[in-house]
């Protein structure tokens, strides 16, 4: 098939509004942070993007998306970007493959929250190279690459699976090994600037655009489906969790906006199976589960300190789950639950558990493996003085 | 009257105001400050180099109270404020000549 | 114990913190602040209006130390921090009466 | 050539891409000002913007894109816009005059580097008028305009001569006009606001997108490889900064973000002719050229306060000079060095210092009439209690 202008047009665009959404999610944990870390988490972000530009181009893009490897891994044929051309089936090769890459390094910036304002940077770059190698790139094959979730008829849109839950439960593993941060618990870690949380939330949103809409590969009435419902369901989880919070005291933006991340999360899996009205469901449910979630995570002392757990890894397990409920053949071409096909609820049930174990299990190891070795976290005096200076010698002046 | 300047941890900020709130002391000025204490600030090791971070986020609080109301303001703060580690900062007692209200034309002075 | 307050060019911090610390005077607390001074300000000149600045952004260091020390330590901020100019600033001293820490209970009182 | 919706699509939202760098251009140089002229370097991209936008409709577009005068500047054909209207090859001819339009206006905002902190505005309108006049668009001629760079096969794809050598070389001559700031060397002065820069960075980066694969005119597979070759350098630059800035003390995320301008600078001429792996070699040289640049900037203490020099200006020549060592003629028919043909590389060398010699003497020329005749600099008190106050009346103190 010959190369259609629009659709190219619309791809690299909807590249750039991906890029975005990295820088995106730096703001939104910055602002959540103590003034002393506001620095390091955006150059967290800046990091993690550049790492997985330079390891996409080199080997990630071919161990997701190079030949199947018994439906586990991708072959090495595109090494380096051997044999990927400026040729394509209505987009270029090179083109998919960077709007694939913007997805990868978002990713691991959203798994940031795991370790907000106790990494050490280099240990962060050894541990992002091999989690984008060891867990992305596997789970992107999966679902994307041909691989075994895909054989199956495992159902992601645009990354519920292999973004969301890669980085909720991923994240999650990290808090674990690398342990809570001094005084958590102890006194409030108030978030100092909630005006650069909404402004990288709106980023978020707006790249969003890009990322469900964008995964159609095609300025179709696919796209056109997929960024109305992740806009639908995006706003039902803003007023979702912000009544939810509303019932427990007064409504917080920071809760609006994490609300409308759930939403945004929850139907990246389903936004090319989906219509309207279920979008309004998923969205809904997504801002209270995740709320409920956050409230769990709280309770029960866990310092998984940016609920990329509670928003992104349950966000898109409940997404997952919701592809198998509401797809509708009318849309994707293929029915869910409610339209007499529990078959597919089943699918990605197995799909989002096994991405879940695996993804939690394998960043555990990987986590202990850095931490035993060059070791995660600061030292204690560097983390009471802030990441900003100990490990950038910068920082925020009053 | 006196005025107590405590400067402490900025983390203790809440516990701080808690517990003089709940002794019944209320009125008090908050400002974020930097400082350094006799520890000279604390240094990091860095791949052989030193390097000193020296002003550290502080919080100073200010309150102007009676003369006996002293020693129990520095006991509750004490208490709150403290970690025990260098670094939890000083408690300094000035007189106060004269407080004047700026609503009213109350005038106290000693 | 007397308690310094001296209100600085805020681009003056780094060079009267080293000098102070080269006296050996080394404990401080340091505040943005704005002030204006008898001097009442900048003011310019535009185009035949004038616009008048008046609270122009300065940097205060508070130190609490022995009555001894007060005359060096004036002495100097004087000679690192002046410009010659008007707006370098002002130092007060006033009186303290309990020095109190947090970390541990000492108390130091006149 | 019909009109293409599709290209035309691309190329509007690649003109608003670039449009948004110019902001992104004033929020990068704010959060490296101190605090009292935040809100003038703010402005002086907006009046860039606004400058720029009028003299390009009235003259601009015409001296730089009308029929060729003798290889050096356009003639007044086009003045007010006359006959360039809504037909054309591919995408209007408005769209192409409203696409240039941006990256004249970014030009001169870039160039503000030099003289943040103590610029008359009203001298700076004059100047900026004059400037994209008199240098901005020669140049532009020269390279696209049919000049005589273009006639002697100098390449520059997106506006490495054009917007960076120009921008990054004026700047220079302009601080040594206008010199340094009351106080420079006496003590620091240190970035006030890094997050902000940091957002003006990921703005950049975004934008850029639109200005290098913009600079295809087409949404096709050239467009698409400019975009991945401009992402590459961007990370590999960033990178670079940062292990040359770590061997010396802390990674900056200052310099982590200014590596990434660096390496985006550097592959904006060459973004069309390049394969990734090139991109790659290029964005990490640049990178580590620009850090050393303006290291060397801070020792002869040239107060070229933020660094449009050593980034723009020197990542520029080395971006010019690289394409015709890593040019591919599978990509855009030139054979550059590692092809085995030196032919380019001694044009693009040409063209260069060209380029540089000419943006640097006018510039200077422009700079000295203005200083003498009007005076660039604000009075000292000005100077001391900042710009916001003394240019803008404002403030953001509270």
């Amino acid at each position: 098939m010959p190369i259609d202008s629009g659709d190219t047009a619309f791809i690299l665009i909807c590249t750039a509004l991906v890029m975005l959404m990295t820088p995106g999610v730096g703001l939104f944990y910055g602002g959540m942070v103590r003034k002393k870390n506001l620095i390091s988490m955006i150059a967290l972000a800046f990091i993690a993007f550049a790492l997985v530009t330079i390891q996409w181009t080199f080997v990630g893009y071919s161990l997701a998306f190079g030949s199947d490897i018994g439906g586990f891994i991708g072959g090495l044929d595109f090494l380096g970007l051997n044999g990927v051309g400026m040729e394509g089936d209505g987009i270029p090769d090179l083109l998919f493959m960077v709007f694939q890459l913007v997805f990868a390094g978002l990713t691991l910036a959203i798994l940031t929250s795991g370790i907000a304002e106790r990494i050490k940077l280099s240990s962060f770059i050894i541990f992002g190279l091999l989690w984008t190698t060891l867990v992305y790139d596997p789970l992107a094959h999966w679902a994307w690459g041909g691989g075994w979730a895909a054989s199956l008829g495992a159902l992601d849109f645009a990354g519920g699976t292999v973004v969301h839950i890669s980085s909720g439960f991923g994240a999650l593993a990290l808090a674990l090994v690398i342990g809570k941060r001094a005084g958590f618990g102890q006194y409030s870690m108030e978030p100092h600037n909630i005006p650069m949380t909404l402004l990288g939330g709106a980023l978020l949103w707006f790249g969003w655009f890009g990322f469900n809409a964008g995964s159609a590969l095609a300025a179709n009435g696919l796209a056109a489906s997929a960024f109305v419902v992740t806009n639908i369901s995006a706003a039902a989880g803003a007023l979702a969790w912000m009544g939810a919070s509303w019932i427990n005291g007064k409504p917080s933006s920071l809760g609006m906006i994490s609300g409308g991340i759930a939403g945004l999360v929850a139907i990246t899996p389903a936004a090319g199976f989906v219509n309207p009205m279920a979008a309004i469901v998923i969205g809904v449910v997504a801002g209270l589960l995740c709320y409920a979630a956050l409230l769990f995570r709280v309770r029960k002392g866990l310092d998984e300190s940016l609920d990329a757990w509670a928003i992104h890894g349950m966000g898109g397990l409940w997404g997952a789950l919701a592809t198998g409920i509401f797809a509708t053949a009318a849309i994707g071409g293929v029915d869910g639950l409610i339209y007499g096909n529990p078959g597919q609820f089943v699918i990605q049930a197995i799909d989002a558990f096994v991405a879940m174990g695996y993804a939690f299990g394998v960043t555990f190891i990987l986590a202990k493996l850095v931490d035993m070795t060059i070791g995660l976290r600061v030292t204690e005096e560097e983390e009471y003085v802030g990441l900003d200076i100990s490990q950038h010698g910068e920082s925020i002046r009053a | 009257m006196k005025k107590i300047e405590a400067i402490f941890r900025p983390e203790k900020r809440d516990k701080v105001k808690t517990a003089l709130a709940e002794n019944g002391f209320f009125a008090m000025t908050v400002s974020d400050v930097r400082g350094r204490g006799a520890q000279k600030g604390i240094q990091l090791q860095y791949r052989g180099k030193r390097m000193k971070v020296d002003l550290i986020p502080k919080i100073k609080i200010e309150m102007v109270i009676r003369d006996d109301d002293v020693p129990k303001v520095i006991g509750t703060i004490r208490a709150a404020a403290r970690t025990g580690k260098y670094g939890d900062g000083r408690k300094f007692v000035l007189p106060v000549d004269q407080s004047a209200m700026v609503r009213t034309d109350e005038f106290v002075s000693d | 114990m007397k308690k310094v307050e001296a209100i600085i060019r805020p681009e003056k911090l780094e060079q009267v913190k080293k000098a102070l610390e080269e006296k050996g005077f080394f404990p401080m607390t340091v505040t943005e602040v704005r002030g204006r001074g008898a001097q009442k300000g900048i003011c310019l000149q535009f185009r035949g209006k004038k616009i008048e600045v008046d609270l122009i952004p300065k940097v205060q260091i508070d130190m609490v130390v022995p009555d001894s020390d007060v005359a060096l330590i004036i002495d100097t901020i004087r000679a690192t921090g002046r410009t010659g100019k008007n707006g370098d600033g002002k130092i007060f001293v006033s009186h303290v009466e309990i020095v109190a820490g947090v970390r541990t209970d000492e108390m130091i009182t006149e | 050539m019909v009109l293409d919706s599709g290209d035309t699509a691309f190329i509007i939202i690649c003109t608003a891409l670039v449009l948004l760098m110019a902001p992104g251009v004033g929020l990068f140089y704010g959060g490296l000002v101190r605090r009292k002229n935040l809100i003038s370097m703010f402005a002086l991209s907006f009046a860039a913007l606004a400058i720029v936008s009028v003299q390009w409709i009235l003259f601009g577009y015409s001296l730089a894109f009308g029929p060729d005068i003798g290889g050096l500047i356009g003639s007044l054909e086009y003045a007010g816009l006359q006959g360039v209207g809504l037909s054309g090859d591919g995408i209007p001819d408005l769209l192409f005059m409203v696409f240039q339009m941006m990256f004249a206006a970014v030009t001169l905002a870039i160039i503000t580097s030099a003289v943040a902190e103590r610029i008359k505005l009203s001298s700076f309108i004059v100047f900026g008028l004059l400037w994209t006049t008199l240098v901005y668009d020669p140049l532009a001629h020269w390279v696209w305009g049919g000049g005589w760079m273009a006639g002697s096969g100098i390449l520059d794809f997106a506006g490495g001569i054009v917007v960076h050598i120009s921008a990054g070389w004026g700047a220079l001559a302009l601080a040594l006009v206008i010199g340094k700031r009351a106080g420079f060397g006496q003590y620091s002065m240190e970035p006030h606001n890094i997050p902000l820069t940091l957002l003006g960075g990921a703005l950049l980066w975004f934008g850029w997108f639109g200005f290098n694969a913009g600079s295809a005119l087409a949404a096709n597979g050239l467009a698409v490889n400019a975009l991945i070759v401009t992402n590459t350098a961007a990370a590999a630059g960033t990178l670079a900064w940062m292990a040359a800035s770590w061997i010396n003390g802390k990674p900056s995320s200052i310099g982590m973000i200014s590596g990434s301008i660096a390496g985006l600078g550097a592959v904006t001429p060459a973004a069309g002719f390049i394969d990734p792996i090139g991109a790659l070699i290029i964005g990490a040289v640049s990178g580590i050229i620009c850090y050393y640049a303006l290291l060397w900037r801070l020792n002869r203490s040239l107060d070229e306060s933020l660094d449009a020099w050593a980034i723009h200006g020197v990542g520029g020549v080395w971006g010019t000079v690289a394409l015709g060592i890593f040019a591919l003629s599978g990509i855009g028919g030139i054979t550059g060095l590692i092809g085995g043909s030196s032919a380019q590389l001694a044009l693009q060398a040409v063209g260069a210092v060209a380029a540089v010699a000419y943006a640097f003497a006018v510039t200077f020329m422009i700079a000295k009439a203005v200083d003498l005749t009007m005076g660039l600099r604000v009075t000292e008190d000005e100077e001391y209690v900042g710009l916001d106050i003394s240019q803008h009346g404002e403030s953001i103190y509270v």
